[in-house]
């Protein structure tokens, strides 16, 4: 891990360090204002898996590139470069909101920074990303699209035929199978004939690899690398990215079909903490700096939060508006 | 006489029948291990088994298929969705597969299949997973739809569509679970197609089924302050349809509103509507009237969400409207 | 004017887009080096080539989802179904995700996507390929659903359509792709939500879409020879209705007959009957009749498939009945 | 091929032999009726790919097995046991056809004789065959459910969906994907990412094999050896099995999309006339008794056919029947 750290160089390490303290701070925020009662329905965390998103949308260029994902969609807003004060304004249901309130917690979009939003039906994303893919082949322009979706997604049919469409048409997108070992309270393993989904890509000619996403540097490096190679000779891929979720499926999921010591062995490989521990090894960080850059974060999701408070509800009639191009 | 919840109750029906009946069997997402997302199917997987409640991965139209073939081959399968807006996944299965059979075989086979689970509006989850459907169901030949709004009627329509030889679309509203209601402790069943006259009444003629029922009952106590005796009438199944207990509350009352927590364009309430205009005709004092959802996506913000469905405010409106009364219950 | 077939008309309404609009594309099964099944894309394919006419897997969610993405993207996706009875495995992502990404991210993306295919009943096929599903569509708030009757019109809202910001649901007659008719050489569009009289009449309005408007004009022609004119009124886009014209000419004749091919129950059809029920209460001299197809899946013998669909003896007969007159025309 | 022949004995190569021309002879009918107008609609023929239906089905035991396909289905249900006249009636939509006339060419069904139906949407009988094939392990049969699809529904998400859930219940099922190089007019490999289907097995931990298609007594001894362990030791395969159909799609498809050469190619490697060829090596048939099988299998077409032409049609209340259980 060290030596990767030192690759990265000490601007983009804190870069990510910063990415996956924002997730962190704005989701324990989220689930905290939820406990509040501010935030109602679902509203699914994404506390332990921030390596994945920050490292895999830290090597895009969000100004040509796309990101779709599911319901647990809040980090991937944040790493696009959406506001936290317009996500969190979403979650309250404001007019401020990313959505103006419409959508909620599993459908942050942003036309403007790429982010083609969350998607509440499990797997529903796979083909919409494979269109966008589609597009900037159509276009002839560089760009990637990163299509993520969980280890219960990948059953669906939606991502078989996506696959192979995108592998016909060679098409610039990245499928991230984010695998956090659980689909709502199903062990992967039960519902999986395999155990290893990286080796799904061979059904689409397809270059398959399985990713530590534990490890933003490593998560880092292999987009990165990737993102690289299609961006010059556009081709579909399908990784697996390997994480865990801290909490509950959803802020109601009381998560007993997992044991403390699991839970535990994870969060002694958390994701902000070896980084972290690593980048002190290389002295680009000082505790102090770490310190200030929490405190700074922290200091941005309770602005987001005063934000959301002080927002106003949307105007009634909103209820009709955007049915239609032309109401 | 106990109560119980509706969850309870559903649960109950699919206990009862499991134990009567070998061939009976659950399977969906979640339903065993973690007792079911909304624990309808609490304790069962302890009781039966990995056999009989069966976990499945995330592929709605691999398991509804499953189910079709299971049905066709002699099984009695329960398949829950875990919301009915994922259905729209397993779609084709259920229209060309399970509508049909019988019918392109010639008679040769039964589908005994029962697919149930929470539908309609819930709270704060936006507009793909808040979705009253039944009406793309019932527009469907070859299916039957069943749509309860008390923990008696669940249980009893629930065992009887577990023993119906047609696939059965059953749809449990999804803010109603944990409503409560009065269920005796000896078995019944209560055939399809018998609606119930919730409340008797004079004055109109309010036609419902599922959690809007209790809107109606709400309006109907307003109302009955107002001096209007409102008749309330739970469909309880949408397909068959008693067409003819609806008929003849109309021809008593001579006005009629039916509410639908659906979409309005084609939807079951505004077939109920052109049913009631054209078979009551000469009896009708007013338009019939439908209270629906707005033609809207769900929106997530609350206010907003509430806007979009039928209330008991909207049903005394409509009432009213009807009555040729103004809001404030003298005639306009 | 020249003469040509609803197929031909599709077709260069689809190639004048493809000319003056880059962004337009063609995709679906066969549509490309087959020319379609139907081949409503003759020729597009060797004119426009691999990039613009692409021949798809059949994987009906994948590619009706792509279109979605490349649409939310900027392009201008037609999405050919081979026919409608396929798109039903495409349910979710026309329902939840076409029908719902503008209004769930509030107003930040458009969907310019056309699906378009050949819907309805067809000739000895059974039940999987002979039905008609406009219901399903028109249901859902968020979609445009355009079923014209003539290549006149087929063409003007098949441009239309391809401009629009929305996602539209075009579904062609299945057995209608050989009508003639006569189109103009100069370019024209027809706006959704805007239906045509096809014939003026005084007596009675009889309200349509798609292929059945020429059972309409059919029936209109017996019925005249019995004295009675029929208004024909051919709705053209269902969503946007277009329904201040049909009240108008109901509230002129005080009758209607509505006939959907599709089945009767929560139908474009019935839910026509309820609106004009109650939009026309005080000017409706009989009730709404409904001329739909038999409530059964389509059967393969052609007579019985034949029995099971609307016809102009059908229709006739609906107008004696809002006529009150017996099947040779007298009064009743 | 040879040695094949003799393995499988005197009396089974006549069966199959005797299978395959039925098949062939039923279908040749069946094209010439459609010519006459007698049938309408879709009718797809299965010449050229009898190898696999009667190599396959004859490996059953129709008692306690099942097969399920689509839509090109006449030769899965002379295999299955069920009659050329209630086949034959029933593309002509006649009452005495074996689903009343109300399921016509793409929907022949047999309860009685396990045949669970043609299908006419791609893909759309596998999760169905998967069910059937759960009821045997719930009812701990040792029955074999065979599901027949093409090398275009293998891209269906039904396809990915149904041999997951097959692989994690251990359930008794080949599946069968018959590549006839075509769906409709396209050539497989235009939409597919790989050339060999049986790879796909591996993303459902479960045994995949191609099989030559083109030779019956392959086709037989792979399905007997599969069927037998199957019935042992529960578990799903995937085969695919290499074929060709001679004629178009659909009665109305000219076929243009391949050349002449290919399937003149193809026929010179016919099933009927290599088989035929190797029994006569093994002095399992002659000439005159091939040509008395011949003549009477024509007869019994002709018989099916004059049997369809004097049935009477459906009467035009069954046009309310058989909607629901009762009416
Ligand atoms: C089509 C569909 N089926 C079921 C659901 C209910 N559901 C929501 S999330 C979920 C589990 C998904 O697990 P996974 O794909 O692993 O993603 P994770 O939540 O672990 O990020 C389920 C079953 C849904 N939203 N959509
Ligand atoms: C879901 C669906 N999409 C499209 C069709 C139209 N269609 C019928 S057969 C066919 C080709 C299928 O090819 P394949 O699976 O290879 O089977 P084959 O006809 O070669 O036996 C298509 C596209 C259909 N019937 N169902
Ligand atoms: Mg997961
Ligand atoms: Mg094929």
């Amino acid at each position: 891990m060290n030596g990767r750290v030192k690759k990265l160089g000490k601007k983009l390490a804190t870069k990510l360090l910063h990415d996956m303290v924002l997730m962190r701070r704005f989701e324990e925020k989220a689930g905290q204002m939820y406990g509040l009662k501010k935030i109602g329905g679902f509203c699914h965390l994404y506390i332990g898996q921030e390596a994945s998103a920050a490292g895999s949308i830290g090597a895009l260029d969000m100004k040509k590139d796309y990101i779709l994902g599911a319901y647990r969609d809040h980090a991937y807003a944040l790493a696009a470069g959406m506001t936290p004060r317009e996500i969190m304004a979403e979650l309250y249901g404001k007019a401020t909101g990313c959505s103006k309130g419409k959508g909620g917690s599993m459908h942050m979009y942003s036309n403007e920074k790429h982010m083609f939003g969350g998607n509440g039906i499990v797997g529903g994303q796979i083909p919409v990303a494979t269109g966008v893919a589609l597009k900037i082949r159509y276009m002839e322009e560089d760009g990637v699209v990163i299509c993520y979706f969980g280890d219960g997604a990948i059953h669906q049919g939606a991502f078989h035929e996506s696959l192979n469409l995108a592998s016909i048409h060679k098409l610039p997108i990245i499928y991230v199978c984010e695998n956090n070992q659980y689909g709502m309270g199903t062990d992967f393993r039960r519902v999986s004939s395999v155990d290893d989904f990286s080796i799904m890509a061979a059904s689409y000619g397809m270059e398959g690899l399985q990713v530590n996403g534990m490890d933003v540097g490593e998560v880092y490096e292999t987009f990165s690398r990737t993102v690289d190679e299609i961006r010059h000779n556009p081709s579909p891929k399908l990784f697996e990215v390997k994480t865990y979720r801290y909490r509950g499926h959803s802020m109601s999921d009381p998560a007993k079909y997992r044991t403390k010591e699991e839970l535990e062995g994870y969060k002694n490989q958390d994701p902000i903490l070896i980084f972290l521990e690593a980048m002190k090894k290389e002295d680009f960080i000082t505790d102090s700096a770490y310190e200030k850059m929490d405190k700074d974060i922290k200091e941005i999701c309770e602005d987001a939060v005063a934000f959301a408070e002080d927002s106003p509800q949307p105007a009634l009639d909103e209820l009709y508006t955007d049915v239609f191009a032309q109401v | 006489m106990a109560v119980i919840t509706m969850r309870e109750a559903l649960r109950q029906a699919m206990d009862e029948e499991m134990a009567r009946d070998p061939s009976v069997f659950l399977m969906g997402e979640e339903v065993a291990q973690y007792n079911g997302a909304y624990k309808v199917s609490q304790g069962l997987w302890e009781k039966y088994g990995d056999k009989r409640v069966i976990d499945t991965p995330i592929t709605e139209e691999g398991f509804a298929g499953m189910g079709i073939g299971a049905a066709m081959a002699g099984l009695r399968p329960i398949v829950e969705m875990m919301t009915f807006n994922f259905s729209l996944m397993a779609f084709d299965q259920i229209i060309n597969n399970a509508a049909k059979q019988r019918y392109m075989s010639g008679g040769q086979f039964s589908l005994p299949l029962v697919i149930r689970g929470p539908n309609g509006p819930a709270e704060y989850l936006g507009a793909q997973h808040s979705q009253a459907l039944q009406s793309l169901f019932a527009h469907v030949p070859g299916l039957k739809v069943v749509s309860p709004s008390t923990p008696y009627d669940a249980k009893g329509l629930l065992k009887t569509s577990i023993r119906d030889n047609d696939p059965v679309i059953f749809m449990e509203g999804e803010l109603s679970y944990a409503w409560k209601g009065e269920v005796p402790e000896e078995e019944y069943l209560i055939p399809l197609g018998k609606g119930d006259i919730k409340r008797k009444g004079s004055d109109v003629t309010l036609v419902s089924f599922s959690k809007p029922v209790r809107y109606c009952l709400e309006a109907a106590e307003q109302l009955a302050s107002q001096g209007i005796e409102a008749e309330v009438i739970d469909l309880r199944s949408i397909r068959p349809l008693d067409e003819e207990l609806v008929y003849a509350s109309v021809r008593k009352t001579n006005r009629c509103v039916v509410v639908d927590e659906a979409w309005p364009f084609a939807s079951v309430g505004s077939h109920i509507g052109w049913l009631v205009s054209s078979q009551c005709f000469d009896h009708l004092d007013a338009p019939v009237e439908l209270v629906s959802s707005e033609d809207v996506p769900m929106p997530y913000n609350h206010s907003l969400e509430l806007a979009a469905q039928p209330s008991a405010d909207k049903i005394v409106r409509a009432v009213q409207k009807v009555c040729y009364l103004d809001p404030d219950g003298k005639e306009a």
